[in-house]
């Protein structure tokens, strides 16, 4: 792990040397730029980035922020957590190396954003050195969370496929919406895991791509104009509208995620953190998993 | 210039050959880009596309030292339809028939196989030029730097007298020149050849000038070596080199070598044959350099002692008068004392005077005469009034301060003042006969008195040819009394007869034995303006030199020719011995190999807007050398591809003179497919080599690269030694 | 307030000849670091004959400033006279108005360790910034402000050819319709050749 | 623009403060921002100069022959500002890339400062009196050794006038005729 660590900071620092080459933007690849600027075949992503950032990003976070809990409160209210014993007996579920890489990703994730929603609300805290300063940490506590995308990635891709469970789980929305305790078809992980797994792995390497290179702005890869035809500009466009438009995404799941873990199930959270699953938890909401581990004898 | 910048918005038809305003004169080329929207139209004629060449109505890609026979071909067309201004060709130019006859050989097909530009294009040229009244002809070191640079220059002028348009608001020819006193360094005569103000090397020139330095005749030729090295031409910029080098030259140098050499401010590395300086240096005994920055010859010579680099301080740090392009002589004042420890170049010189002990007579002139002077004032003084050849006379530190002040009373466009300053052109271009002239921004227009800047022609040579014709202009001069048409220049003994005005006895006493521009009374002068005559005469321009060699200018293939096939018809000149002190090969090294066969490409060399001369002062600019960082090799796509080059690689190019430089290349159609381009002003690196390491800690430049002028061909103009920079030959290859 | 008395660059391709004075009157002016462009001119076709022409380019000033709109931290404000200025010290350098700016006119001068992009830096058309005028902060942050003084913006002032033209849009489009008319043909001085809008 | 205004409620108090322009390249309509909104031409009052105290020198630029003017502010002796001499009738403020740059002169740090002699392969700096006697003894003995042809003088196209003049004396005086200059080429 620490070598791990040590590989990836000084990639890190190698790819700062090699962006500090000559910059393009500001050179002959503004020539594309400006002639692309009004006319026909131009992609208009300069206008299209403008026009969504100034009319619907801010928006769309704002809406996730306020509607997303507001949901969640509701749903509180309304129908309230699932309580499961905590008294029963328990199912191992995560090992050490399952639970020190969600806590690395965990912890990422706690920083990045929160100083994210700082970022587009920068207005807000009026700029400065504050939003200067989770603008900074924001980039900063990417690398962390890169450094374990891909040993999470790997770790838990073999129980994320998709099974004929996570239909049936969908169409119930995971009994979520039902007071009864009822079996949910679900195996270790249910189809709502699942996705966010699949957000939070690819998308979060998406996330973490763009956000690179946002943050790095001059970096000179001739590779990736040549491999998407696009010039350094377009590419610095596209990947602040993917970052925001996945950022929705990755937001909105986020808070599911927390509000999954620590209201909805309660108690949930500590599974993650002691690496036990209470036994009636599994046995309803992973029933299929349950099934499994009885045949095998293991609980 | 004949004429100047703003009078170019005169003009009806812009004919550029051989020069680049946009790069080398920015603000120049406002004033070209303002006639094009007046309606002029602007041809290129150029080997390579330049940033000019893009505002142009009319480029033409000519191969590299065929001006003449592109001319040629002009001429024969003007003449062969009629086009050329009869009336003046024959009031005011002798020796048409010469040139009619020499032209007759250039057909446009024979034009096309010599220049590469096609037949009808050079017709069509020639007609938007001929047809346009008036068109102005602008040239640069396009022309110059070949050894035959004489010969295009003379060509431009021709082809401008037939078409009439010498003399004219609008018209002229006009050379734009480099530095920005080099008008002035040539009208000061730092030339070999010559004193201050072309008086040239004769007896009555030294009298002259020791009169007017206040020393003796006698003195001063106790100071040679031998009297008679006082009338010989001194080793050039271009062929002291070989006074250090090669033994036998010393007997063309008072049977000495070059062992000392002191350069103050020069860019050696701007001159051809980079290899021979830097050998030249390290042989030599005593090599002193004055500059306000690390000269970079200091450090491409790699010169162990014997090496003194003294620094000047720049001319923002001393006031002074330059000279610009169109003769106008502005004053230019001091901005800061010296800076560090830098002294002026005066300074220095004074300094080094009083070593050698001849302090007293280098300032006698100057002031009181005993060494209280007013820097430069007093210099000022002493100059114009010594120089009269060209009408310097009028220019005194007064008048110009006064126009420095008020430099807002002046039109941009004709130069003239107003209010206080309505009877005077703005920087008085020369000549500026008294106190009274206004200057003479436009030159030999005979259409305006000469007391308000009108002139002929200059009876400079003889007022006959030696078979007897007459060289004197069939035209008067606007507002002559005396009823002289073309008349020889004024001298004590023709003044009364010419002008028809009587001399008082005093003033035939101080005018006796004097002629208009060796008379410090200003008597002849006066007489000549006053009677509406110009006082160097009013004669013909002559197309026809009986003196030299090309009688009139005739095309020559350049030394190293890419068309060794047209080597025969047309061949370069005889070797010439004792050519500024130097033996210049011509016809053996033409003849010494084919050259093509072995070096394939043509280089041509230029520079960037970014950088002048050598670069040593603008590379040391930290934004300039942001903005040309290095010199990059222009090549065509196709010869790139042909050559296994990508763009951006590094190739290196073997020159004719056995060297080899290395530089980056970039694709680009600014050039030919056989031609490659290059800026000349960099250095720092010396055949793929940094020498960075030889300047002091701390003063290399920013901006370095690899210099053209290494692999810069052989080759001198045949009358000054110009070196023949424009027509190289060359070989590349990936690096 | 008619919209035509917002101030306005102007650069005619005619008259420019890429010399690229503007370039280094701005950098001498503002003491601005290397790497940092506020103008630039660009070559278009290079090399190929009759197309080959040249434009001077850095904030043009827009209307409808895109830079402005994308801002997350609103750092930008258009002054009374069309003047798009912004707020170092309130700029997080993010990066959007280069995003959004159909110029690249914003630089980013590279500052920590990790390559993190410093405040904003673009062209202030020789106008400061909101610091108080001529004070040493304005000067360190934003560069001379030439126009308190009532001067013309140093690259205008000092373009060779008078391609560059600064100034209010009806003064700058009278002299650019002057030279049409004088050319008689080829572009004439519309509101979008002025860069009125950006995105339009 | 007036939304733009608005919308920045909280600084309108700092970008109030900026003034006016003036005689803009022609444009002559002189703009400030008053809290009416109303533009209207700046009053001399309101124009206030960076440097009010500075000397303001006239000068020609040393790049290339065209000759173009300079305003040089100058205050307690150094070069503060280089200001373009839009009234000069040959370049009306205008420069290239290398004018524009001539305060580079007094701002770079690439400038010689002191003398320096290359004593075997080294640079070492030496005294201007030490240099002039140095020099001086050495031409003294090639010109009493071998005659005043044994040495080269180069003049300079960058120098004034008058140093030009007296360079060209100075080799006359010397006793050569071996004194050239790049004006040649």
């Amino acid at each position: 792990m620490k070598k791990i660590v040590i590989l990836s900071l000084v990639f890190g620092l190698a790819m700062v040397g090699a962006f500090a080459a000559d910059s393009q933007i500001w050179g002959e690849m503004r020539i594309p730029n400006i002639l692309s600027y009004g006319q026909e075949q131009s992609l208009k992503l300069g206008a299209l980035f403008t026009m969504l950032q100034n009319h619907y990003f801010g928006k769309i976070f704002l809406a996730i922020l306020v509607l997303v809990p507001l949901v969640f409160f509701v749903h509180y209210k309304v129908i309230g957590p699932k309580v499961f014993s905590h008294e029963g007996k328990k199912v191992y579920a995560f090992d050490m190396f399952n639970r020190v890489v969600h806590q690395i990703a965990a912890i990422s994730f706690i920083v990045i954003v929160p100083t994210g929603f700082v970022i587009v609300f920068g207005d807000f805290f009026g700029g400065g050195t504050f939003v200067r300063l989770c603008k900074n940490l924001h980039g900063i506590f990417t690398i962390p969370f890169a450094i374990v995308v891909i040993p999470m990635f790997v770790m838990w891709v073999k129980d994320m496929f998709l099974h004929w469970d996570d239909i049936k789980w969908l169409m119930i929305v995971g009994g979520y919406l039902s007071k009864v305790k009822n079996p949910v078809p679900a195996g270790k992980f249910n189809a709502g895991q699942k996705t966010w797994y699949w957000l939070a792995t690819l998308g979060g390497v998406l996330m973490i791509v763009t956000g690179a290179m946002m943050y790095f702005l001059d970096f000179k890869i001739e590779m990736l104009n040549n491999i998407t035809g696009l010039s350094q500009i377009d590419l610095l466009r596209v990947s602040a509208i993917l970052h925001n438009v996945v950022g929705f995404a990755v937001v909105a799941l986020f808070f599911v995620h927390i509000y999954m873990s620590i209201f909805a199930i309660k108690g949930a959270i500590h599974s993650i953190l002691t690496g036990y699953k209470e036994e009636e938890e599994v046995k309803i909401l992973h029933s299929s998993w349950y099934r499994k581990l009885k045949e095998q004898g293991k609980v | 210039m004949t004429n100047h910048l703003g009078d170019i918005q005169n003009s009806k038809c812009i004919f550029i050959i051989g020069a680049n305003p946009a790069v080398a004169h920015p603000v120049g080329m406002v004033h070209i880009l303002r006639a094009k929207e007046l309606g002029a139209k602007i041809i290129v004629v150029d080997p390579y596309f330049s940033r000019t060449a893009s505002k142009a109505d009319m480029f033409a890609r000519i191969r590299p030292g065929t001006d003449i026979a592109f001319m040629y071909g002009m001429i024969r067309h003007i003449i062969k339809n009629d086009l050329y201004d009869k009336e003046y060709v024959k009031n005011r130019v002798y020796g048409f028939e010469e040139t009619a006859k020499e032209a007759e050989q250039y057909t446009p097909e024979v034009v096309e196989n010599i220049t590469g530009v096609p037949a009808n294009q050079l017709i069509e040229i020639t007609n938007m030029m001929a047809r346009a009244k008036p068109a102005t002809l602008i040239y640069n070191q396009g022309l110059t730097q070949h050894s035959v640079g004489t010969g295009n220059t003379r060509q431009t002028v021709i082809l401008q007298l037939l078409l009439g348009n010498i003399g004219k608001p609008g018209g002229g020819c006009n050379i734009l020149r480099g530095h920005d006193n080099v008008q002035g360094a040539s009208d000061m005569s730092n030339l070999a050849h010559s004193l201050p103000g072309y008086y040239g090397l004769a007896e009555g020139a030294w009298k002259y000038f020791c009169s007017n330095w206040k020393v003796d005749y006698a003195w001063m030729q106790s100071r040679f070596k031998s009297p008679d090295l006082l009338h010989k031409n001194g080793f050039s910029v271009a062929t002291w080199r070989f006074g250090v080098l090669e033994e036998q030259n010393a007997k063309n140098n008072a049977g000495t070598m070059i062992r000392g050499m002191m350069n103050i401010g020069s860019g050696l590395s701007s001159i051809s044959l980079t290899d021979t300086t830097k050998k030249a240096m390290e042989k030599l005994e005593l090599c002193v350099i004055v500059d306000p920055y690390f000269n970079d010859m200091g450090a491409i010579a790699d010169m162990k002692n014997n090496l003194f680099m003294l620094p000047a301080a720049s001319q923002i740090e001393t006031s002074g008068t330059v000279t610009a392009t169109n003769r106008g002589t502005q004053w230019r004042n001091k901005v800061v004392e010296p800076m560090y420890e830098c002294k002026t170049d005066h300074e220095i010189l004074f300094q080094l005077a009083k070593k050698l002990g001849y302090y007293d007579e280098l300032v006698r002139a100057m002031g009181d005469g005993k060494g209280g002077f007013t820097w430069p004032e007093d210099a000022t003084r002493e100059y114009t009034q010594a120089i009269r050849s060209i009408g310097l006379q009028g220019i005194t530190p007064e008048r110009l301060k006064a126009q420095s002040e008020n430099w807002h009373m002046f039109d941009p466009k004709t130069l003239k003042g107003s209010g206080p300053f309505k009877n005077e052109f703005y920087s008085l271009p020369w000549p500026c006969w008294s106190e009274k002239h206004p200057g003479t921004p436009v030159m030999y227009d005979d259409s305006i008195p000469v007391s308000q800047g009108g002139m002929g022609f200059r009876v400079r040579w003889t007022p006959k040819t030696p078979d007897g014709t007459s060289l004197l202009s069939e035209v008067e001069l606007k507002g002559t009394k005396s009823g002289a048409k073309g008349h020889d220049h004024i001298t004590a003994a023709n003044v009364e007869e010419i002008t028809g005005i009587k001399l008082s006895d005093e003033e035939k006493e101080k005018v006796k034995g004097k002629s208009w521009s060796t008379d410090t009374s200003n008597i002849l002068v006066e007489k000549a303006m006053q009677a509406g005559l110009c006082p160097y005469g009013n004669g013909k321009a002559r197309t026809v030199v009986w003196e030299w060699v090309d009688k009139v200018p005739k095309h020559r293939e350049p030394l190293h020719s890419p068309r060794p096939d047209l080597i025969a018809q047309y061949p370069t000149y005889k070797d010439k011995d004792n050519h500024y002190r130097a033996n210049i090969k011509y016809e053996s090294r033409q003849n010494e190999k084919v050259w093509a066969k072995e070096y394939p490409m043509q280089l041509l060399t230029g520079r960037y807007v970014e950088h002048l001369g050598t670069g040593t002062e603008s590379r040391s600019s930290i934004y300039l050398a942001e903005l040309a960082p290095e010199p990059l090799l222009d090549i065509h796509p196709d010869k790139g591809h042909d050559l296994g080059l990508r763009d951006g690689d590094m190739v290196w190019i073997y020159g004719t003179t056995g060297l080899r430089i290395k530089v980056k290349c970039k694709f680009s159609t600014r050039v030919a497919y056989d031609t490659a381009s290059m800026p000349y002003t960099y250095s720092g690196i010396y055949q793929g080599e940094s020498i960075l390491g030889r300047y002091p800690k701390g003063l290399a430049p920013y901006a370095v690269g690899e210099g053209s002028n290494t692999i810069i061909s052989y080759g001198f103009d045949i009358v000054t030694t110009t070196p023949e920079t424009k027509c190289t030959l060359c070989r590349i290859e990936k690096a | 307030m008619t919209p035509n008395t917002s101030m306005r660059f102007y650069c005619d391709e005619s008259r420019c000849i890429d010399c690229h004075g503007c370039e280094v009157a701005c950098k001498e002016a503002h003491h601005l670091p290397v790497g940092v462009n506020r103008r630039r001119v660009i070559t278009l076709n290079e090399g190929v004959i009759g197309q080959e022409s040249y434009l001077s380019i850095a904030c043009q000033h827009c209307s409808d400033a895109p830079c402005e709109q994308v801002c997350p931290v609103d750092c930008f404000y258009i002054r009374a006279d069309g003047i798009v200025l912004h707020d170092k010290d309130k700029c997080i350098g993010c990066g959007y108005c280069l995003y959004a700016c159909p110029f690249g006119a914003p630089q980013f001068p590279r500052q920590g360790v990790f390559g993190s992009k410093g405040a904003m830096d673009k062209c202030t058309y020789c106008a400061g910034g909101p610091e108080d005028t001529h004070s040493e902060k304005e000067y360190q942050l934003y560069g001379q402000n030439r126009i308190a003084e009532g001067k013309v913006p140093a690259c205008a002032a000092m373009c060779s050819t008078k391609a560059l033209l600064a100034g209010d849009a009806t003064s700058v489009s009278k002299i650019i319709t002057e030279r049409v008319l004088r050319r008689g043909s080829g572009r004439g001085a519309s509101e979008s050749a002025m860069w009125n809008a950006a995105y339009k | 623009m007036s939304e733009a205004l608005n919308a920045r409620g909280l600084n309108r108090r700092k970008f109030l403060k900026m003034t006016a322009i003036a005689g803009v390249a022609g444009a002559t309509s002189a703009l400030g921002a008053d809290e009416s909104k109303v533009l209207r031409p700046a009053n001399a009052q309101e124009l206030k100069e960076k440097y009010p105290n500075s000397k303001k020198v006239r000068t020609i630029c040393t790049y290339c022959s065209v000759g173009c003017g300079i305003e040089a502010e100058v205050v307690n002796g150094v070069w503060v500002r280089q200001e373009p001499a839009t009234d000069h009738p040959i370049s009306l403020g205008g420069h290239c890339c290398k004018g524009a740059d001539m305060i580079d002169r007094v701002r770079g740090e690439k400038r010689l400062r002191y003398p320096m002699e290359r004593v075997n392969g080294e640079w070492k700096r030496i005294s201007w009196d030490d240099a002039f006697t140095k020099i001086g003894n050495k031409m003294k003995t090639l010109r009493e050794k071998y005659g005043p042809d044994s040495m080269m003088f180069l003049g300079s196209s960058k120098v004034s006038g008058e140093q030009s003049y007296y360079i060209r004396k100075f080799a006359a005086m010397f006793g050569t005729n071996n004194i050239d200059t790049i004006a040649r080429i």
